[in-house]
């Protein structure tokens, strides 16, 4: 039942460590165009690798008030969850795990796990910024779960015909068939809500109230150095890459080309598209929101986006 | 809450443009014009007046006595740059101008001796023979005032 | 010959009363013997129910026990008769299974209590009139299991009378809850007006030939016997008395009433709609149920999200898992029975956990207030530990149980959304409530466990072993249902499913066979007992992954192990390097608990959450409106729709 | 086996953590014009940390004052273990002016070894890329020497 | 002859539930209470009435009343039975009811609904 293929897919291909380096890639190429729009030169592309391996030389403190087992375990929960959701995630039809109908659902869940593995470590950790900082990363969490569910669930109705699918596969096939899910006009609001949902779910910076590094210091990861640190900022680079390799899976899905390297190569673009335009974008012209902004803002204008595709998907059109 | 989307044109072009940023360690620059940088000391003009160890605010100025022999003795004057202002006070006042704050700005230095500027300088013992002479001018005057 | 298992059912109820009679006659004095007696009572009737439960879920054979040996007489049922199919195996596993592990959980846990001799007495007679309550066949003898439930929820829940609000709790408990009986009593007479019996299979078969729809006398039937066990299941217009009672009973009593009591009242509506009355298949009394389920999720999870109290919050949070529950059966698809099934056994596990972990908390620091707690995972890891893994069930994080019966209702309700618009929002709140509940225990773990020790919690120490026995058991059991979902629905839940759907079977099995067709003329439909499929999701998978990740880790971390120091010195001043970074102060003590986390989230829906206390206003005549209100409610929409 | 590689990338990812210890923020709004667009310090690597837990270099401005002196130290210490201290201007590094008064607590280099000096009254841009250049080496052959010595400290 | 039963027992449903919703007084509620138990208990009573119907007791003179006019017709007795349980269960929680009431008497020094009310919000 366990054949050998899906060690390659856990540990190689969508699994580790192509998350690792395309993550790492992504975040590298976000830092450059970053910088460009502000006239600058920025980071080298390797910036993300070289700031993962020397926090991963450096010492580990753990504080006197951190319960040490939580502490530096809560890093791999994050990291294992959004490798998890890249080997789910269908690329123009290849799944790694293709026979799992996994759906969205699953999805939903797994990503709530990164954010538990940040808010679970900074509790552990025992400083009052923590706290401060989880209080605001659950209502983050909370606000854009709103909208991410609508725009999940007028998908699952377009893509499922007469009936509602949750599955990705479905979602796939649909596109596949009919082109991709943002050329349906009726889908063309949730894309708008969906494009405005990905920052807040990275925690990118004008909605990353919870690592506030100005007012709160860096909130839950305030104790952190080191090893653990180092896996923190790494889950923060492979989940830009998860949640925008999401946002095409759902919205830029279309024929693939048959070779899986071809398709992978594709998909690795759209996520570098969708990373530009709903972080670096967003990051380069926003100033950071206050907590309770970024929760009525989601709660309301793109919950509302969300609700008008949601209403006319139902309607069938 | 309106959440408009300022300067999105100015980014997005701005992304073509060349940055205006100035590779520093990489391409050399020189300072403004009058640049109150590093100081320099010219120890032979040096008339020891102390001037401008009492004008600095800083207290950055030291004069240590190194050798003495009976003609001359020599000093030595040190600019101490890490409590310096750069207000150039002492080049100001320097009547010799012996003092000047160049336009060098690269003052890092990992040691202490790497900011402190020093000089010498020897100042000529006076002859004390010389009391003689004096009293000849004395006699001068006095018979004058007969 | 009727082998021995065929008595189980009556003896196991019988046992329990029986060692409730002993533990008062002869437990009076020493502690030991009543223990002895309470606890053998238990461990008895917990293996005649497994005994039962292999016998019928797994063997998949229908026990009928007539009490007297009165068996029908010329297809009339006269005797009080026990049935037992997969549903109530189902749901007596559930109720002895909680028994048990209270029993062992309160030896230590009331030591302290000095009423301790009374305490077994009240403890047996309330789980032995659960487990009647599940096992019985007849509408009447339900009624006086309820009536005994209610008494023994009253006393135990008024049982510290010194504790703040325990006397009122009791109180109102009693006044809400003979409110309910009376409703329950009364539907039961209109329904034995009607068909002159009181046998529940004859009556489904009466009630099928009678017909439901425009006779007056039924639909009132219907709305009085919804809102007497609507009233014991604790959904919103009556959660109010739930909230008090969780919070005043001691731990291992909470953790009965979100164990047993409140599961009580969900047989109870699945018995009346899917079996006596049939009316499940009506699409408006789908939404009723839904209606009333979606709304007791989201007022219960939201109510909890300003709780300061560690059993209030967890109390509000039964209601809100209730809510999916019933929301999931009044689906009246076999996809969404499969799911609210699979999630009563699921809250029953993390919920009896996290009240057994505020059971802990308060024996070891006699607090059960957030806002005076903190640090205690140094102190009492165990705890910590379990209460993690509860607090991940609950809120539905995927490796734990409540992720995949929540999927099971996430796919039912949205497959049920197909048809009407309504449902879509169904799924989305259910969908947020999921989130907050994430919240509000991110909220009791950073506030109780993790965060700044405090000065006066320096001596406190982990529970003794009889209290962590119970609720490590209960632990694995969270992961044990969460990591093989596929086992567990094929051996336990598609069973109880199929004993739901199969109405026919239920009643010929009783009063003898061909009988629904000479009563009812129409042919007994078997539903086909299709495996109900929730997406082969093999957390197997994800559990490998985790195991290579790790590995990976500890290796680059190990590597970089030279250059970097553990240095978490014990001392009791920590020194500059470990000492909680302030910003440069010096470490002070200042906890970020309870009431100050969530701002953003409360300033929002400020008008809201004031409108909501409000309601919770703790006087009994408001909330005996509300429940009569919902009563005449139910008995008006009833009336217009069938 | 990623030995170097550490070592070579603890030079190409220095974070700050910036102390002003009573700075009159002269050297403060200098260090920050340093993360300009015009002087771009990131793309040396260089990034504000929000905790000294995350920081490498440490940045003092302003003179000792007596008052904020054991915060200053107390801060620096809890920073993990490859670390430089730089004094940025003249005032940590001698106490510039206000050397003789009551509330001056002494240079910096009195309780901690300093490492790099970036000497200014409010110091060039320049002057302090170049300082933390030096520092972001310094940090290089720290990292190394704590790997050879076993890493406890 | 059996509808003002049924319209009694109507009555005493609604009055109790009325003092259950309006009155303040702790022991107007248990009143309330015991209202609800007797109007129940008289519907099913009513409930199993037979018309013309004797007693159901088998004492030997039913066998000629069986051979006369062909049936023996008695009262339903189940219902009498259901009452005799419901009226024992409405004691009970009467005894109980007031015994609360009374702590809550002692402890809260006040029998108004409006001033029991800690566990609120």
């Amino acid at each position: 039942m366990f054949n050998p293929m899906w060690l390659f897919y856990i540990l190689v291909f969508p699994g580790a460590l192509f998350c690792f380096v395309a993550g790492t890639l992504l975040n590298g190429l976000d830092r450059k165009v970053y910088a460009k729009m502000q006239q600058r030169i920025g980071p080298p592309i390797l910036q993300p690798f070289y700031d993962f391996m020397k926090l991963m030389g450096k010492e580990t403190i753990i504080p006197y008030e951190a319960n040490k087992t939580v502490f530096l375990g809560a890093p791999v929960v994050g990291f294992v969850a959004l490798v998890t959701i890249m080997l789910l995630l269908p690329q123009f039809g290849f799944t790694a795990f293709g026979e799992l109908n996994a759906d969205m659902i699953v999805i939903i869940y797994l990503l709530t796990i990164p954010a538990a593995s940040i808010i679970i470590g900074g509790a552990a950790s025992g400083s009052p910024y923590a706290g401060v900082g989880i209080s605001r990363e659950m209502v983050s969490v909370i606000s854009f779960e709103l909208p991410l569910v609508m725009v999940l669930l007028a998908i699952g109705k377009k893509a499922g015909g007469d009936g509602v699918t949750f599955s990705m596969k479905a979602i796939a096939d649909y596109q596949a068939a009919n082109g991709a899910m943002i050329c349906q006009w009726s889908m063309i609001p949730a894309a708008l809500a969906m494009l405005l949902v990905v920052p807040c779910e990275v925690g990118c910076h004008p909605f990353d109230v919870a690592e506030a590094e100005t007012e709160i210091c860096e909130g839950p990861l305030v104790e952190y150095s080191g090893a653990p640190l180092g896996v923190f900022k790494l889950n923060y680079y492979v989940k830009q890459l998860v949640v925008s390799a999401l946002f095409a899976a759902l919205f830029l899905g279309g024929k693939g080309t048959g070779i899986v390297a071809a398709d992978a190569a594709i998909f690795y673009g759209e996520c570098l598209l969708v990373t530009f335009f709903s972080m670096t974008l967003i990051r380069a012209t926003c100033a950071r929101l206050k907590v309770e902004q970024v929760f009525k803002f989601y709660w309301t204008v793109v919950a509302g986006l969300a609700l008008v595709s949601l209403v006319l998907a139902w309607f069938g059109l | 809450m309106a959440f408009d989307f300022p300067f999105v044109k100015e980014a997005l072009t701005q992304m073509f443009k060349k940055s205006s940023c100035e590779e520093y360690p990489f391409k050399p620059k020189e300072a403004f014009p009058n640049y109150r940088g590093r100081i320099v000391f010219h120890g032979d003009r040096c008339i020891k007046c102390g001037l401008c160890e009492k004008v600095c605010a800083g207290g950055a100025i030291h004069n240590v006595l190194i050798s003495e022999d009976e003609e001359k003795e020599v000093y030595e004057r040190t600019f101490d740059l890490t409590s310096c202002t750069f207000c150039s006070y002492c080049s100001d006042f320097c009547s010799k101008s012996a003092i000047e704050l160049t336009g060098d700005f690269h003052m890092t230095g990992t040691k202490h001796e790497d900011l402190l500027v020093k000089g010498q300088y020897t100042k000529v013992k006076k002859k004390p023979v010389a009391k003689a002479a004096p009293a000849a001018k004395a006699e001068s005057c006095d018979n004058k005032a007969e | 010959m009727m082998n021995y298992v065929e008595h189980f059912p009556a003896l196991a109820t019988m046992v329990l009363f029986l060692g409730a009679f002993l533990v008062t006659i002869f437990g009076g004095k020493n502690k030991t013997l009543r223990i002895f007696l309470a606890m053998a009572a238990a461990t008895a009737s917990f293996v005649m129910v497994l005994c039962v439960a292999k016998y019928v879920i797994i063997d998949g054979n229908i026990i009928t026990y007539w009490l007297g040996n009165w068996t029908p007489v010329k297809d009339y049922a006269i005797g009080i008769g026990l049935e037992v199919d997969s549903l109530n195996a189902f749901f007596a596993l559930l109720v002895t299974l909680t028994t048990y592990l209270s029993g062992w959980y309160s030896i230590k846990y009331m030591s302290r209590d000095e009423g301790g001799d009374y305490y077994y007495t009240l403890y047996l007679m309330l789980s032995g009139s659960v487990l009647g309550l599940v096992l019985t066949g007849d509408i009447f003898n339900m009624f006086v299991m309820i009536e005994i439930m209610t008494f023994a929820c009253v006393a135990l829940t008024a049982f510290r009378n010194w504790s703040k609000g325990a006397l009122e709790a009791g109180f109102k408990y009693l006044v809400i809850g003979s409110l309910g009986s009376t409703c329950t009593l009364t539907g039961i007479a209109l329904l034995y007006a009607q068909c002159h019996t009181l046998n529940m299979a004859q009556l489904s078969a009466m009630i099928a030939k009678v017909g439901i729809t425009g006779n007056s006398t039924m639909i009132l039937a219907f709305a009085l016997l919804i809102t007497g066990f609507g009233i014991k299941s604790y959904a919103v217009p009556f959660h109010f008395v739930a909230a008090d009672a969780y919070m005043a009973a001691p731990a291992s009593v909470s953790m009965l009433f979100s164990g047993m009591v409140n599961k009580a009242g969900v047989y109870g509506l699945i018995r009346v709609c899917y079996i006596i009355l049939q009316t499940m298949g009506l699409g408006k009394v789908q939404t009723l149920l839904v209606a009333v389920g979606t709304v007791s999720m989201f007022v219960g999870v939201t109510m909890a999200l300003n709780q300061h109290d560690f059993k209030r919050l967890l109390a509000f949070h039964s209601i809100s898992q209730i809510g999916y529950v019933l929301t999931a059966i009044g689906l009246g698809t076999a996809l969404g029975v499969a799911g609210g099934l699979y999630h009563a056994m699921n809250h029953t596990l993390f919920k009896g956990l996290l009240f057994l972990c505020a059971g802990a908390v308060y024996y070891a620091t006699g607090r059960t207030n957030l806002n005076n707690m903190g640090g205690l995972a140094k102190k009492m890891p165990q705890t910590c530990i379990i209460f993690l893994i509860a607090a991940f069930s609950i809120s539905g994080l995927p490796p734990f149980n409540g992720f995949v019966s929540k999927w099971m209702i996430y796919q039912a309700i949205y497959a049920k959304s197909a048809q009407s618009f309504g449902y879509l929002f169904v799924t989305v709140v259910a969908l947020i409530t999921s989130t907050l509940t994430l919240a509000s225990f991110i909220k009791v773990t950073q506030s109780a466990f993790f965060g700044q020790s405090r000065p006066e919690f320096d001596d406190v120490k982990e529970v003794p072993g009889s209290m962590l026995l119970p609720m490590w058991v209960m632990a694995i059991l969270c992961v044990f249902t969460g990591v093989a979902p596929k086992f567990v629905t094929e051996k336990l839940i598609t069973p109880a499913v199929n004993a739901v759907m199969s109405v026919n079977k239920y009643i010929d099995t009783m009063m003898g066979a061909g009988y629904t067709e000479k009563i009812t003329g129409s042919a007994a439909t078997e539903i086909s007992a299709e495996q109900i499929t929730i997406g082969n999701w093999t957390p197997v998978m994800w559990l490998v992954l985790f195991g290579i990740v790790l590995v990976a880790f500890t290796v680059v971390a190990v590597f970089g192990k030279s250059s970097r120091g553990y240095t978490n010195n014990s001392k009791e001043q920590p020194d500059n390097k470990h000492a909680t970074f302030f910003g440069g102060e010096m470490a002070t003590r200042s906890t970020v608990v309870g009431s100050d986390l969530f701002w953003g989230f409360r300033h929002n829906f400020k008008g809201y959450f004031e409108k909501l206390e409000g309601i919770h206003s703790g006087v009994v005549n408001d909330y005996a409106v509300w429940a009569i209100g919902a009563l005449a409610v139910f008995v008006m929409y009833l009336n217009a729709v069938l | 086996m990623f030995d170097n590689l550490i070592n070579k990338s603890a030079a190409k990812s220095p974070w700050l953590f910036h102390i002003n210890a009573g700075s009159c923020n002269g050297c403060d709004i200098e260090l920050v014009a340093v993360l300009t667009p015009r002087y771009d310090a990131e793309r040396l690597g260089f990034r504000l940390a929000g905790t000294p837990r995350h920081a490498d270099i440490v940045v003092v401005t302003g003179p000792l004052t007596a008052q904020i002196k054991d915060r200053v130290l107390r801060t620096i210490e809890q920073v993990p273990e490859p670390r430089c201290i730089v004094t940025m201007g003249s005032c940590p590094a001698s106490g510039n002016v206000f050397k003789d008064g009551y509330t001056y607590a002494g240079p910096l280099s009195k309780y901690v070894d300093v490492d790099v000096d970036i000497a200014g009254c409010a110091a060039k841009p320049e002057t302090v890329l170049e300082g933390l250049y030096q520092a972001a080496m310094i940090l290089e052959q720290k990292r190394k020497d704590m790997k050879n010595k076993g890493g406890q400290i | 002859m059996m509808i003002q039963n049924y319209v009694c027992s109507i009555i005493l449903l609604a009055l109790g539930m009325y003092m259950l919703m309006v009155k303040k007084n702790l022991i107007q509620i248990v009143c309330g209470l015991g209202l609800l138990d007797y109007g129940v208990n008289l519907f099913i009573v009513s409930v199993g009435y037979n018309e013309g119907g004797t007693a159901p007791l088998y004492v030997g003179s039913e066998l000629e009343y069986l051979a006369k006019n062909g049936a023996v017709y008695f009262v339903d007795p189940v219902p009498q039975a259901l009452t005799l349980t419901s009226i024992v269960i409405g004691a009970c929680v009467t005894a109980m009811a007031l015994s609360i009431v009374i702590r809550i008497g002692q402890t809260y020094g006040t029998l108004e609904a409006d001033q029991i009310r800690r566990l609120r919000g």
